[in-house]
């Protein structure tokens, strides 16, 4: 009897290691684009309860983001607002609006209006925005350009990684406090350079160490 | 009215967690979705779904992204509720502060609750209350845990068939007509403690419609003794106060005022004042303490003395002896002529009291004693304590309900079918009353016993006011609506009576609005319930004289008894069994055993010895012909020939927590050996039952751990503490790690004032989410106290002294712990503290092993499964919960920390101001221990402290630098005795 | 449609395969292959084979590996996010010894035993060899030396002959299929 | 140079081989283990240890689904049988690796018959070993934290400061490492089996195992060359791995772990204990497959020297210890040694001290170095003991050390022991099917040291 391979096995083989390796080096990369946070958790926008338009309120309208958000200064949340809150306006404006069904009959019931959370941490990551604008940082720099959004969408990963970037190197996005809620902010000179003399005068150092965030 | 309008709005956390996969909207939280988490997830959901109740799916994720791949679109849905109307004062996520009052056997606390988005979650001292002072007891730190008690009475209760109040009220208005009752004769009433003016004004309401009706307060562990002590010596019913801050010399008589006679927290706080000492140079009181049980108070105690608590009365009688006071030499009491002479030396600023378990004889003489040696008005003070109108004993119900005299038994807040002394046989006769009623917070055994059982609104919950012992007044105001539609007493016999207000917030609002001018009342009221307490509300204090022939002619000189003796004391842990119940509390470790989950007969060695029994036999104990079982504790330093028993433990009728824990000793406490009955019988059971302590090893092994010296001996050798041991010079491989920068977070315990009151353990353990495990987990070192207080003996082993020392986290610039965990989990901050991040951790628990100090608690077990949503409502959001298979630790607060700071910073105040920042432990340690700020500021206060020259580090020698530093206990020992 | 390979000779012991080879390649025969079920000692020198490299590519495997080590733990641990740890440095030679070891013993094998496999050209399933059948005694008994037809000296009656006058059992012409 | 494996050995005196073997004998004697059908023992053996590799599998899903709990681990003592297995299997794995390695730069021709079965036990105690370090975790889901893989949003490294990284390079790295030195020894092997093969199915098998080998003389030479250097590279790893594993405890600061002679210690005691295994399973496999010609009583008699020699410098090590501590002057190095003669485990120590440092000593007499009864026994004893010693270092050390207040006390659950049992089924299990698949011994290497049917003596 003759060689147990043919003489085209060689071939085979060669060919079926340089393809393993292939497919495998895919796979890899492939997992790393699916773990990337950006792509991972941004572009999140889901439908809420009522069709609430921030890009109508806070953008054409110019309201301020802190007329309904108006924890976001004294507290770790920006809390969503009570229903009272858009009555104060919506009982005069559209009062009648089919759209704004259920917020009228939340107010009369007390039932609240479970609106559906876009922008969310783990668990043990503690998050204060009241320390973060009275730092200076802009609402657009995590959550974009809201006043343009008709449905909000998560813009940003809100990865560790991500916030390290700023943590590490804070200037680029400090602004004066009475800018914060501003979303199209254009400074006449460097925003870098104003924000290192924020970061000077408040002497802010934001925390890169562990407890800074997890407790 | 925002105050009330939040009290009276139910809890509404901001977020809750209907969730769902954006893919599957339709499998919404069902069992199938539930189920497929577990099955996804290996470690069991369980645990994830089971941390607080805003942030729980994001963990759920976390472990799919972890797991199962990462998948963008299995983002899951998480609701936000907001309030459909604002709450005045209320910002979401932030805590709000009310001021209350917690009443414990009639020791009434002033305290501030931290609520967040409307659960209380943490409870601390109220510094404007006479009995807090800013401190707070562990019992009131375990409080907000049974409030959120699942197996709190959720329900009215009719024969143990499920009612309403509706139907109460209506059988109420039926069964308290006049045409029915008629004056009230048989109707009693038998309540716990509860000195409050408004109240009482329905109490008296009530009395006065039914004329005829009894009251009577009960209390199993009370301060009768002392009362009618003092009503022996004056003639007139007072309740005695003393002051030990300013007595220079104390004489305590089985009195253990540091512990469990005292439920409040004042009488450590000025005792540790009086101890406190700078330099050298400076006095601190004495502290004589002859007891039969080994109690904290002996364990701070400068001379020990070891007297059965039935021949205290010999002792005390020796000391009037050695006083003049009567005729009675010394006997075998030698020491009495030395401590007479420093009473004698110290006039008007010395001390004398004794315990209630000890008869009125013994106090009314303790009082000679104190008005002898110009006491009176000093360091001892009286203020008026009326009877209720119609009030009887217990006795006297008892002997009605035998002789079936009793038609309607209204107990509130009390549990005497489990409490009341057994020669009363009272849990037989309760039946014979033709209606029983029973308010409280659970349905324990009188409720379950009851015809009618109402749950009680937890003190959180309710509206009402309460008088501390000099008579001030606090207003106590819930923090979240009643759970379990529960209500307070005096809402109920406002409706058994038809009081004019039947709302608690009426009842006691009205009271006080009424006493005020009208235009002041508003302005009043707001003011009250803002500092917690009523101006101007404290009673005058009295000096009494003492009526010394009735004193010395009501004196029987006892015989020495023979035989064993049993002495009954309340458990630190669960009081008279009220806290059974609270998790927490039972495995808080017994200061002076450290048994947890259990109580024992402590004995002596020597004890133990003739009756041929060791720690975990099993005990038969006869009195009079009752018995009760229990397991044996040697406890060195126990009188010999005498017994300890906490009451409390062994409750039948209890939640899934407390039932069957312990051994019920009350089958042996009789209505005359309330404190103690000589001549038990004892023999071996011939069984043994494990008792679990948390610390097995007792002695210090020679090793300078605390340090301690005789204030001569600090005196001549200022630097004892430092040269205890030598450290050789340390150096080190690589060049040090500078912390001088920015804040630099340190802690100071003295433990010269630490009376080991576990106080500091139940405060990190609500503040900072701490589970229990369970007796079978403490069994096998498991249990997760990030503070934990040692205890050691020290001296020969017939009369030891003890020493406490506090230990959490050292925070070692060199952690020994970081350097070996494989994944920087836990690493040093800037500020110089050993951070713990959970969410890193893998649980190699190699820091564990070479942490030193042996701080580190590792997660071996889901903890937190099977936790109710209730229970869940306890936990403070500012600090994660941990789940399974990670490390943690102490962390300084590291939570109050940052909050403080953030709050700096949004203020636009670039530095702290120092104690600026309290850690939970600091806060609300009566005997203000621990002190805690930047070291990196030399004026700041533990800066001044670390300076001392009684500073010393635990295991210095190991060079891992702690940021923790002890301060030596000093003794300071009579020069006579010594 | 088969050509021939080359000529196998077998023998039964080592020294008399030493012996035909060493005759075999003094007459200037250079295509030349020789099997053998255990190393034989001399037979590479008989052959003329050079020393193997292979030392080499360990050596800087091995740098390799120690240069890798040290970059690794001296950028995560003081470049990319020094932390503090237990108040040491943020890199230091000490520490970082086993790691950089046991990775330079890690790359130095692979490139050992992979270029080993390489200069041997293996894997290589097929090879004219196998297609004779007493070839697979090779790996048991047999000492086979084996002239390619493709050395210039070769002659395809010759060359048999001359094997067979080195001592050799059996001799025999191997097709090579196409 | 590429003559190293077959030059005399100065002091051999007995041959190698019994009885003068052709080659073709010799290639019979190895195949017709692989290519009969096994004996009933394999069977039965194979049944039993099968059944507690399903246990282990089972306890370490209940494991991983309950958590650590179920051991009897505690605080204070975090690790305990958990570090003890693995610190045991990894010290077994030692043999193989050293008898490749050493003894064949040293020029021990006696290795040949032992060495292939050496290194496979080698392989498979790693392999046991690794389950532990991987399992012992509270969050095992997340023990790829512990390597450096690049990470997008955690952007955390590890600590390579920490004895735990050192331990995941050293491990991976000698188990790899041993992995080639075994397979790369085997590829002549397979080759033979190849060429003997009968069926379509083990021709294939062993046709893509032994990669086309022919045994050419350029084949060897560069094989020779990289077996050497192997053997180069694996003695001082195998040297590191022990030394780094005794790290874990050295580095730290606790009583009774932090000590300079861990390493040499760990090393000798790990040789020890590894031999003792090999004697184990020689034993068993010589006589099961009738391989006492090749594997002669000269290889078990030098094996027991080899224990002997080990033994005694265990025995040193812990008398070296005790010493220091007393030297030292250290009051919680004092208590600890004081503690572990005298406290709760004391039963432990002496169990250690009397398997490891008496028992061996027998072997002083050559009656007992050539009684396979005897061996046997002290072999057995030998591997008891060696767990023990692991057992004392990591409990007693951690169950008493600085507070007395936080002393504790360890007992072991019944999930401690399954582990522990179904470990040991794991590795048997791997051995059996070793011992039913590949060549046993390492054929071509034999070939080497018996004399030539050419003439007198074999190789030359």
């Amino acid at each position: 009897m003759a060689s147990i391979f043919s003489k085209s096995s060689d071939t085979y083989i060669r060919i079926g290691v340089l393809a393993a390796a292939l497919g495998a080096g895919a796979a890899v990369a492939l997992a790393f684009y699916l773990a990337n946070p950006q792509v991972r958790e941004t572009g999140y926008a889901p439908l809420q309860p009522v069709e609430y338009s921030h890009k109508l309120h806070a953008g054409d309208l110019g309201m301020d983001c802190r007329y309904c958000h108006s924890s976001v200064e004294q507290a770790g949340y920006a809390a969503i607002p009570a229903t009272e809150v858009c009555m104060n306006c919506h009982v005069r404006v559209k009062g009648d609006s089919p759209l704004l069904q259920l917020v009228r009959e939340s107010y009369a019931t007390g039932q609240p209006i479970p609106w559906v959370k876009v922008h969310s941490l783990p668990d043990y990551v503690y998050f204060n925005h009241q320390a973060h604008v009275a730092a200076g940082v802009g609402c657009v720099s995590c959550h974009g350009r809201i006043d343009q959004m008709i449905v909000v969408k998560q813009v940003e990963p809100l990865s560790m990684a991500w916030c390290l970037d700023c943590h590490r190197n804070p200037a680029p996005k400090l602004r004066p406090v009475e800018q914060v809620t501003n979303m199209a902010w254009q400074p006449d000179r460097d925003p870098v350079e104003i924000g290192r003399q924020i970061a000077e005068t408040k002497g802010i150092a934001p925390p890169v160490n562990c407890s800074g965030c997890h407790r | 009215m925002s105050l009330v309008q939040i009290s009276d709005s139910p809890p509404m956390p901001l977020e809750t967690g209907r969730r769902y996969w954006r893919s599957l909207e339709e499998l919404a939280g069902t069992p199938e979705f539930r189920r497929w988490v577990e099955r996804e997830f290996p470690k069991g959901a369980s645990e994830l779904l089971s941390s607080s109740s805003r942030r729980t799916l994001l963990r759920l994720m976390a472990a799919s992204f972890g797991l199962a791949g990462l998948v963008a679109c299995r983002r899951p849905e998480e609701k936000i509720l907001p309030l459909s109307k604002g709450v005045e004062h209320y910002i979401p996520g932030k805590p709000l502060y009310y001021a209350t009052a917690m009443n414990l056997a009639g020791s009434v606390t002033g305290l501030v609750v931290e609520a967040h988005d409307g659960r209380p979650t943490k409870v601390e001292g109220n510094p404007r209350h006479p009995e807090s002072l800013g401190a707070c007891s562990a019992f009131a730190q375990a409080s907000v845990l049974s409030l959120y008690d699942p197996d709190r009475s959720r329900r009215v209760l009719r024969q143990g068939r499920s009612s309403s109040w509706e139907e109460f009220a209506r059988f109420a208005a039926d069964h308290f007509r006049a045409e029915l009752l008629g004056r009230g004769s048989g109707l009693w009433l038998v309540a716990g403690s509860q000195p409050s003016p408004s109240y009482e004004a329905v109490r008296n309401h009530l009395l006065a419609r039914f004329p005829e009706a009894r009251w009577v307060e009960f209390e199993p562990v009370s301060r009768e003794a002392v009362r009618r002590g003092a009503e022996l010596a004056f003639n007139r019913r007072l309740e005695t106060l003393y002051d030990f801050g300013k007595a220079r010399v104390i004489v305590a008589f089985d009195a253990d005022f540091l512990g469990v006679d005292s439920p409040g927290v004042r009488a450590i706080r000025e005792f540790s004042r009086g101890r406190a000492v700078v330099s050298e140079k400076d006095s601190m009181s004495r502290l004589y303490v002859a007891e039969s049980r080994f109690s904290i108070t002996g364990a701070m105690a400068d001379h020990r003395f070891r007297v059965r608590s039935s021949e205290m009365a010999g002792a005390v009688e020796a000391l009037a002896g050695a006083l003049g006071l009567m005729p009675a030499a010394a006997g075998n009491y030698l020491w009495a002529e030395a401590v007479a002479r420093d009473l004698q030396a110290h006039r008007g600023a010395s001390l004398v009291l004794a315990g209630p378990n000890q008869p009125p004889e013994v106090h009314a003489l303790v009082h000679l004693i104190n008005e002898a040696l110009g006491n009176f008005g000093q360091t001892v003070s009286f203020v008026a304590a009326e009877r209720a109108p119609g009030e009887a004993s217990f006795e006297e119900l008892a002997s009605a309900l035998a002789a079936g005299r009793v038609q309607t038994l209204i107990v509130l807040d009390a549990n005497p079918v489990f409490t009341a002394p057994a020669d009363f046989d009272f849990a037989a006769n309760f039946a014979r009353a033709s209606t029983t009623i029973h308010l409280g917070l659970e349905a324990d055994e009188t409720g379950s016993a009851a015809t009618w059982h109402l749950p009680q609104a937890h003190y959180l919950e309710s509206w009402g006011d309460l008088r501390t012992w000099d008579g001030t007044v606090s207003i106590q105001q819930p923090l979240i609506h009643p759970l379990y539609d529960g209500r307070t007493p005096a809402e109920l016999l406002a409706l058994v009576s038809g009081y004019k207000d039947q709302r608690a917030y009426d009842i006691v609002r009205n009271y006080w609005t009424a006493q005020w001018p009208a235009q002041e009342a508003e302005r009043r009221w707001r003011k009250a319930l803002h500092d917690g307490l009523i101006e101007g509300t404290s009673a005058a204090r009295l000096v009494p004289a003492v009526d010394r022939k009735r004193v010395l002619a009501a004196w029987r000189p006892q015989p020495p008894a023979a035989g064993l003796e049993l002495v009954f004391y309340p458990s630190p842990s669960v009081w008279d069994g009220r806290f059974a119940n609270n998790g927490w509390l039972q495995e808080a470790p017994e200061p002076m055993t450290k048994l947890t989950w259990d109580n024992a007969a402590l004995m002596s060695p020597a004890t133990a010895k003739k009756l041929g029994v060791r720690s975990g036999d099993v005990v038969l104990i006869e009195y009079e012909g009752r018995s009760a079982e229990l397991p044996v504790w040697v406890l060195p330093g126990q009188t010999d020939d005498s017994i300890a028993a906490a009451l409390g433990y062994g409750r039948t009728v209890c939640g899934r927590v407390g039932r069957r824990v312990g051994h019920n000793v009350y089958p042996l406490r009789t209505s005359r050996t309330a404190g103690f009955a000589s001549g038990v019988s004892v023999r071996p059971a011939g069984r043994r039952y494990r008792l679990v302590s948390a610390q097995d090893h007792h002695a210090m092994e020679g090793r300078p751990l605390v340090r301690e010296a005789t204030l001569r001996y600090w005196r001549e050798h200022p630097d004892f503490a430092r040269h205890a041991v030598h450290v050789p010079e340390l150096k080190s491989l690589y060049p040090e790690h500078q912390y001088t920068q920015g804040y630099q977070w340190g802690m100071a315990i003295d433990l010269n004032r630490c009376v080991g009151c576990n106080a500091c353990i139940l405060a990190c353990q609500a503040e900072n989410n701490i589970p229990i495990v369970g007796k079978r987990e403490v069994a096998r070192g498991r249990e997760m106290h990030w503070l934990r207080v040692d205890r050691y003996f020290t001296g020969d082993e017939q009369a030891p002294e003890a020493v406490f020392q506090p230990v959490a986290c050292m925070h070692c610039e060199k952690a020994p712990c970081e350097n070996v965990c494989p994944v920087v989990a836990t690493v040093h901050s800037p500020e110089g503290l050993n951070e713990m991040a959970y969410n890193r951790c893998v649980g190699t628990r190699y820091c564990s092993n070479n942490c030193p100090y042996k701080v580190r608690r590792f997660n071996f077990l889901d903890w937190h499964k099977g936790l109710e949503e209730s229970q869940k409502l306890v936990f403070n959001p500012d600090v994660t919960v941990r789940m399974r298979g990670v490390m943690e630790k102490c962390t300084f607060c590291v939570q109050r920390i940052e909050e403080k700071k953030i709050q700096a910073k949004a203020e636009g105040r670039r530095q702290l101001r120092d104690g600026e920042i309290l850690t939970a432990c600091q806060q609300t340690c009566p005997a203000e221990a621990i002190v805690f700020g930047n070291i990196n500021d030399p004026a700041s206060r533990v800066s001044q402290i670390k300076k001392q020259n009684r500073n010393y580090l635990m295991l210095e020698e190991l060079n891992v630098r702690p940021r923790t530093s002890y301060l030596a206990r000093i003794r300071n020992p009579n020069p006579e005795l010594v | 449609m088969s050509k021939l390979y080359g000529v196998l000779a077998e023998f039964d012991s080592p020294e008399a395969l030493l012996e035909a080879a060493r005759a075999v390649r003094a007459r200037g025969f250079t295509r030349l292959e020789a099997c053998t079920p255990f190393p034989v000692h001399g037979l590479d020198q008989a052959l003329g084979l050079g020393r193997s490299p292979l030392g080499w590519f360990a050596l800087a495997a091995a740098a390799a590996g120690v240069a890798a080590a040290l970059v690794l733990q001296w950028w995560t641990g003081a470049v990319d996010y020094p932390l503090v740890v237990g108040g040491k440095p943020f890199f230091s030679i000490w520490p970082s010894v086993p790691v950089t070891f046991e990775l330079a013993v890690l790359l130095a094998s692979f490139a050992t035993v992979f270029g080993m496999l390489a200069l041997n050209g293996l894997p290589r399933l097929y090879h004219p060899l196998f297609e004779d059948d007493n070839f697979r005694r090779v790996t048991d008994d047999r000492f086979v030396l084996a002239v390619e037809a493709a050395d210039p000296l070769f002659h395809a009656t010759e060359t048999p002959a001359l094997l067979a006058r080195l001592g050799a059992l059996e001799v025999r012409l191997l097709e090579e299929k196409a | 140079m590429a003559d190293l494996a077959i030059r005399e050995p100065f002091e051999l005196h007995a041959p190698l081989i019994e009885g003068r073997r052709s080659y073709r004998e010799i290639t019979d004697d190895v195949a017709r283990v692989v290519e009969s059908r096994p004996p009933r023992f394999w069977y039965i053996a194979l049944a039993v240890s099968g059944a507690l590799t399903l246990v282990l599998f089972a306890v370490l899903t209940h494991l991983v689904r309950t958590g650590i709990g179920i051991w009897g681990n505690n605080q204070p003592v975090g690790w305990a049988w958990d570090i003890t297995n693995f610190v045991f299997w990894i010290g077994i794995g030692h043999a193989g690796t050293l008898i490749s390695a050493i003894l064949f730069l040293f020029r021990q021709r006696w290795r040949t018959s032992i060495n292939r079965a050496a290194e496979a036990m080698t392989i498979f105690a790693v392999m046991c070993a690794g389950i532990f370090p991987l399992l012992h975790t509270g969050r095992p889901w997340r023990a790829y934290w512990l390597f450096p893989v690049p990470n997008q949003d955690l952007v955390l490294w590890q600590n390579f400061r920490s004895p735990l990284m050192w331990d995941v390079f050293a491990v991976s790295t000698y188990f790899t490492v041993s992995l080639l030195f075994w397979y790369v020894g085997m590829i002549p092997d397979l080759a033979t089996l190849r060429d003997r093969a009968t069926t379509r199915l083990r021709q294939i098998v062993y046709g893509v195992l032994s990669l086309g080998w022919r045994g050419s003389a350029r084949h060897w030479s560069h094989y020779e060359k990289a077996y050497l250097i192997l053997a180069g590279l694996s003695t001082p790893l195998v040297l590191s791995v022990h030394s780094i594993v005794s790290f874990d405890f050295a580095v730290s600061i606790l009583p009774g772990w932090h000590a300079t002679i861990f390493p040499p210690y760990f090393v000798a005691g790990a040789i020890f204990s590894g031999f003792a295994m090999v004697i184990t399973l020689m034993i068993i496999a010589r006589k099961v497959y009738r391989l006492e010609h090749l594997i002669t009583m000269t290889h078990m008699e030098n094996m027991c020297k080899i224990l002997l020699a080990t033994g005694t410098i265990v025995g040193y090590a812990y008398a070296v210890e005790f010493f220091t501590a007393f030297f030292s002057g250290n009051p919680y190095e004092r208590y600890v040694f004081v503690n572990r003669v005298t406290g709760p485990y004391a039963w432990a120590v002496w169990t250690m001290f009397a398997c490891n440092v008496f028992a061996p000593q027998l072997f002083w007499f050559k009656m007992f170095r050539r009684s396979i009864p005897v061996m046997f026994a002290v072999a057995i004893i030998v591997n008891v003991g060696m767990w023990f010693e692991r057992f004392n270092i990591i409990v007693t050390s951690l169950h008493r050390d600085f507070l007395p207040s936080s002393w504790g006390h360890f007992t072991p659950t019944i999930y401690d022991v399954l582990t522990f049992a179904g470990s040991v089924g794991l590795f048997l299990t791997l051995f059996l099917l070793f011992l039913r698949f590949l060549p046993v011994i390492a054929i071509s290497e034999v070939k080497g040291v018996v004399p030539s049917p050419g003439q007198g003596k074999g190789g030359h």
